[in-house]
């Protein structure tokens, strides 16, 4: 190949890093480190995906829709305090989720401090001896340098399912 | 198999119900047709059809339908299936449209389902005896609202919608009338699928308001930061008429107070003296009370968290849940937006309160699978004594709504439907 | 669930199917008795069978079977399944082989499906009364060809394969015989699920010209630039003979030229002159033009885009479709080529033109799930009054290829042989 | 679908048995009324609940159970599906606890199933006639252990397990007393599942020593480095009592030997003179040989490798197995290893012989989709007239263990419950 | 680690941009955007794989056989102007693509501007309220360096799946 | 972003492509080339995962317990003497495995000459006409240097499945 390529930069190659940790994270309940790696004005959204023709102005998601998630820094702590709950029945013996990322690419943002990141996700879920779950969505993230280290500003996933094909959601995509 | 009358299956007078009937498709398959194929069904509320041309489809039963507000502004509800070969005509859940075009062979169809036109037409109009105005869209039998409700049911001799909700009416006018602007449903619609019997779903909202304190004490923290307080011991009831129910405390706030938003329970309680004016001062508390809500067969709601849902029955086992939020159409658009937020963090399936219920229900369901747990009667024995007059509630009053009292009634509706051969059969109660 | 017989759900004088028959499992299980447990199925072409030794594995209804040409060159079609303890003793779909092994213990069968030798024979052996003459894999009633096509059936009285095709042949020479050469399936079989009932499919394929034009618009467009042409106005007809089904009009080309490869129509005007001379005029300029076949129940093909395939029950709701691609030996390979990327890029399964059959299919499928929706008539009457006499077309005939003439013979047939006990009970029709 | 009744499918005589009753639901839903809600079924070893509080969970055809160690250090089982609305109160497969709490409403049950508390309990003690004791987990009908082995029925009418296993015992204490010191599993349980009917599985292990050496050809060249030996010819048996079935040789280390580990084929060896004496000779050379059995009607084992494993049925055509390793306390840790990895490398779902099993099982299972394959008859016939009296071997007694003599008895006890409408109708055999 | 390790090449950094970026678009439905992305002269291949014995010297698949895309560039485009003509109805309400890409390895092709890319690529597709459909496939890409950017020039998409588990393919993969 | 910027390590790029090369020589069944790929004192594991409750000290997994793969040289290569005997009768025709390998993380492992590596493997399943398997797993492997060359010393499969959903497991993970 020719001269003048780029390697992989040094933002792809950071924000696949924090992307794969806060992946193990999350598979790992290690909630309070997750919080950690977000803003505190984090914006994380997870907008209900509707059934619409193309024609349709109002398109298939929008802000002040109905949505999974659309949860500032409050909100995702609040979900925490139920996961971790003792008493958050549901939840013991514990859910086994494997959050699979992909398809990692970084763009500038409009600030200076932040990147623009896209990735896919699929999560798997097993839940005492069933393991038949998996939801897939396309991420598009806003990644911000705070005192040296990337923190999650904000997210956007859009999921592929209109029907939610699962009783509950319960850990963060 | 042979399954008993569905009236040896439910024994109110005990206080027991057999579990055959959360699992067996026979039984189920008589659901379709005597339950879901004859009763009222909510269908849409009308400010989701605000102007001519808007629709949505959405499940009667497993029977997929078309409702659609016309050029003339009527809101009709058709099958959503052509009368050809059966195709499927309108595949978004929302929107706006000028009719509706069915893919396979172009047929296509007005607002009001009527058939409008075909392609290769010419072929038809030779054809000796077609009639266009034979193959609409079939028609739901009846369509009515109440209050911004839109209901339909496919048997033409269902009561009319105001005999069906009888006195229920009074109790929903609590939330669908509290404000003179009336109501509307905001933000759209979440569904999802829960691997339950869709009765399961339906009577916890009827009278459960014994599970809320235990099954949701971890969201209750999350929220409140502190579990829900014990109900024993409030003023508490249970109320029923022709199987729709509503269990609540008079605690004014309790509902709304989960979402963990000041301005949401301020607003409440502001409004007080307002709504006393309006409903009386007993059914104004009533408004965000801890309390829970079934209109038979399938619709529930909870008064102060505002989430208005469906059980759309999806065979014996599974049921999809579609779930709203209402409001007051003259909220101010920050409480609105709270309300919507407020719904969406407790009772959509990422809610820290939805999700705890799913995973019971899923396996009270489940459970039946094995033959000699099937054979066992369940237990809805609580409060078989606690029928009381009231002075001023309607319909039957029981006290406390820790009770399984509108579970009973609930289910007591259910084997009246289906033993009846038809409609006069079925009395009020 | 109290079914009415079949010939209460099929009405050929109005024109209407009940549409249980999409849907209930009851009438599925009939189905795989009375008409793929009996009638004469598709199983193979001689080409895909080249030589001694050669096999492939295939399911008449859901009876798995393995179809092998012999070392003495005779095609045979016997179970896929072990009589030891019913394991299945070929898991490739094609192939060449000296025989077959069962994996679990080792029995083994010759091309000709007889038992050939056992593992630990000794202890058969010693087994007094074991003759492994009785324990082959069970061969079909029938097997035989028509010019290249073979055909089996599991009923022993089936009337001969010549008679079960009648006159229909006349119309199968047109694709089978219009070269001395013979023909030949190039490029093996694309295999794919569509969640439909597979009459929906096999009766697309029978008589339904009216889809063409408006659910293939947009393949039209991508392949030829154009919308398919009105197909009213034009000579065109249908015609079926014992529930086969052709409908065709005479534009020797329609089909053919949806691959957008002028090679191919361009062949085809050129042989119009030998064509016509081998099967005169009328058959000559069918070869080719906007047509659909279907030899009853589960084989249909496109005259001119010369896919051929079979519709594998799956089950009341879901479709296996095989899918080849048919030529003439002679045909120089790059024509062959030609139609192997033409159906690829029209009929496969990310084919431009199948791609939106599927979806169609799924949801004339699915809507029956509804119980009212499953209480309606579907609409066949289009063209009732079609039928003529007509000087050379063989079978019954009827003017117009917009027509559900076929579509009304294909469910003729099928009620006549669910109602019938035996083939002594169906006559030709 | 009219069924014959199940003596007519098995026909023990002839050596055949009707493919449908590894097909049909209608039958699987009798088996388990009169199969697995009606036989003593393995639940759990002794060894898995060491301590008062220790519990695990499994299933009884289809109904969970909790298996637990009482306070009182005795083992009681109760299903596992609360009374009040039917949810599973424990989730877990196994571990300690002090009781189980109900994630629905509260309910609370002690280690021996029996209500303890409730959440509100208050509301429950208002209400007239509530009884505690009349809402505990339902217990099974009875409940004992043979050396280690614990085994519970549904049924109240059934005979003693002494009786139920009968002579059998003999056998089983091949294993399960070998050794002043009793027996263990070790390392937990793996569970998979096998789109097979559990029938499938069962009678292969009691009595399918002829598939050893065909399937497993693979498995015995990678651990052993060659093929299983011929089996005709060997000194070699089967035995069946009550439908309980072993096929064995006397080679005294063929099954130990698959895990190509010297040190356990070893220590097999060397304590063959101490086995005799406790066993006799004849006994002890079965310990480790080639050889399976099926505890009718869904617990097998592998003498020698030590493979314990239920075949949980989950709808006729799917079946779960558990696996479990059985070995003598006593034995050193260094040898328990050797068994925890020898069963891991052989008979997991991942072990080298399991995984040729499981692909034939799936296949004899599915091919009976088809309905002309599935009125076939298959071959049960080897060995008919192997029938001997032996001197020391308890129960019926056929020469040779390539015989199909355990799977007849094993059928042959099926038809007996199934037909049977109380097991005052069914004699030892 | 020692010395003399390489760190990415620049040649796989920019194969994962590229497939990356492929992804994005067709998720999208930017079918020009993706044809850009195509030499003239690109075959794009994904063969049907046939279950035939190991001994079978015809294999799996091969060419000549048929196949779900045997294409060239004009092959590729008429595709697209089904997929983007107002009267593809059962493109609306819109199919949800999400492509995952994953398992990039880059070799040295045979011409030198040329590279070697094998990739693994999942489809999921959610279709109307469904959502339960996922493609596993094993990709050999040829990616050319024209004018200084990658192009897609030659693919092979191996399916694990013999019975396609779908109606249809409205993707490509 | 700043400088001080960590690029790609070129631990990471050596594991990435460490791990894509074995996914693919496990899809192609080129069992003599993994064995290559890993020390002679490997210890690969994939112990059984059971349901256990929060408090339950014994956890869901544990060494000593049963395990689908507790596996040392020797033991696997004896699993490949099975897949590739030719009375390995239900490997003919053969499974098609993909393996799916994400979130790839690096970290320093204990030794000097070694990696700890995360990952994420989806192991989808297609045989005969079927094609409905996938399991999901997360996993810590060890990595270590030999020769100049990665190999693997220790894999950790963490399967999010408690039933195996599946008759059998013939491949590796
Ligand atoms: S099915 Fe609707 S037009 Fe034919
Ligand atoms: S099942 Fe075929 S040899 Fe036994
Ligand atoms: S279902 Fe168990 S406490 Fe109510
Ligand atoms: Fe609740
Ligand atoms: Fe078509
Ligand atoms: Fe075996």
């Amino acid at each position: 190949m020719g001269a003048g390529e780029r390697p992989v930069s040094a933002e792809l190659a950071a924000a696949e890093r924090f992307l794969f940790l806060e992946a193990r994270l999350l598979d790992a309940e290690r909630y309070d480190e997750w919080l950690a790696l977000l803003t505190d004005d984090v914006h994380y959204w997870v907008p209900g995906v509707e059934n619409r023709n193309r024609t349709d102005a109002e398109g298939p998601f929008a802000p002040g829709r109905m949505a999974h998630f659309d949860d500032g820094w409050t909100d995702l702590q609040r979900r925490i305090v139920r996961f971790t709950s003792e008493t958050a029945w549901s939840e013991n013996p514990p859910t086994r989720h494997v959050h699979v990322v992909s398809n990692v690419e970084v763009e500038p943002a409009e600030r200076e401090d932040e990147l623009l990141v896209h990735s896919l996700t699929v999560v798997h879920r097993g839940r005492y001896e069933a393991s038949d779950e998996a939801l897939y969505g396309r991420r598009e993230d806003v990644l911000r340098r705070v005192e040296g280290e990337l923190r999650l500003a904000r997210r956007r996933v859009i999921l592929a399912h209109n029907v939610l094909p699962s009783k509950n959601l319960n850990t963060f995509l | 198999m042979s399954l008993p009358p569905p009236a040896a299956l439910v024994d109110v007078e005990r206080g027991t119900v057999d579990r055959r009937i959360f699992w067996e498709r026979e039984l189920y398959e008589r659901e379709l047709e005597r339950i879901f194929a004859r009763c009222w069904l909510f269908v849409a509320h009308e400010s989701q059809l605000p102007e001519p041309g808007s629709f949505l489809t959405t499940t009667m039963g497993e029977d997929n339908v078309i409702v659609a507000r016309g050029r003339d502004g009527v809101i009709r509800a058709f099958l959503n299936s052509c009368p050809h070969r059966g195709n499927r005509v309108c595949h978004a859940e929302r929107g706006t449209a000028r009719g509706f075009v069915c893919n396979y062979h172009g047929w296509s169809f007005g607002l009001d389902g009527a058939l409008r036109g075909m392609h290769e037409s010419g072929a038809y109009e030779r054809t000796p005896g077609f009639d266009p105005a034979e193959h609409g869209l079939l028609q739901v039998a009846q369509i009515d609202a109440y209050k911004g409700f839109v209901f339909a049911t496919f048997d033409a001799e269902a009561p009319p919608l105001a005999d069906y909700l009888g006195d229920f009416r009074w109790y929903l006018d609590i939330l669908l009338d509290n404000d003179d602007g009336g109501t509307e449903f905001v933000g759209g619609c979440i569904r999802s699928v829960i691997a339950c019997n869709w009765k399961v779903a339906a009577e916890n909202f009827a009278g459960d308001a014994l599970h809320a304190g235990w099954t949701h004490d971890s969201g209750a923290r999350a929220m409140g930061g502190a579990s829900v307080p014990t109900l024993d011991g409030q003023e508490s009831y249970q109320v029923n008429v022709n199987g729709h129910c509503w269990e609540f405390n008079l605690d004014l706030v309790g509902n709304a107070a989960t979402f963990g938003d000041k301005r949401v329970t301020k607003n409440l309680r502001v409004r007080e003296q307002e709504l006393a004016e309006r409903l009386g001062p007993l059914r104004a508390r009533m408004i965000g009370a801890i309390s829970s809500a079934t209109v038979f067969p399938n619709m529930s709601f909870l008064p102060g968290q505002q989430t208005f849902r469906t059980w759309q029955p999806k065979g014996p086992h599974h049921t999809q849940l579609d779930t709203w939020v209402l409001v007051n159409r003259s909220l101010s658009d920050e409480l609105k937006e709270a309300y919507r937020k407020g719904v969406m963090m407790t009772f959509s399936p990422s809610g820290v309160f939805e999700m705890d219920d799913g995973e019971n229900w899923e396996y009270s369901t489940r459970s039946n699978a094995g033959v000699v747990t099937r054979a066992q009667k369940l237990h809805y024995g609580l409060g078989l004594d606690s029928r009381i007059e009231h002075p001023e509630l309607k319909g039957n009053v029981f006290r406390s709504q820790l009770n399984d009292a509108n579970a009973r009634a609930f289910y007591a509706r259910w084997t009246q439907l289906l033993e009846a051969d038809s409609w006069a059969q079925v009395n009020d109660r």
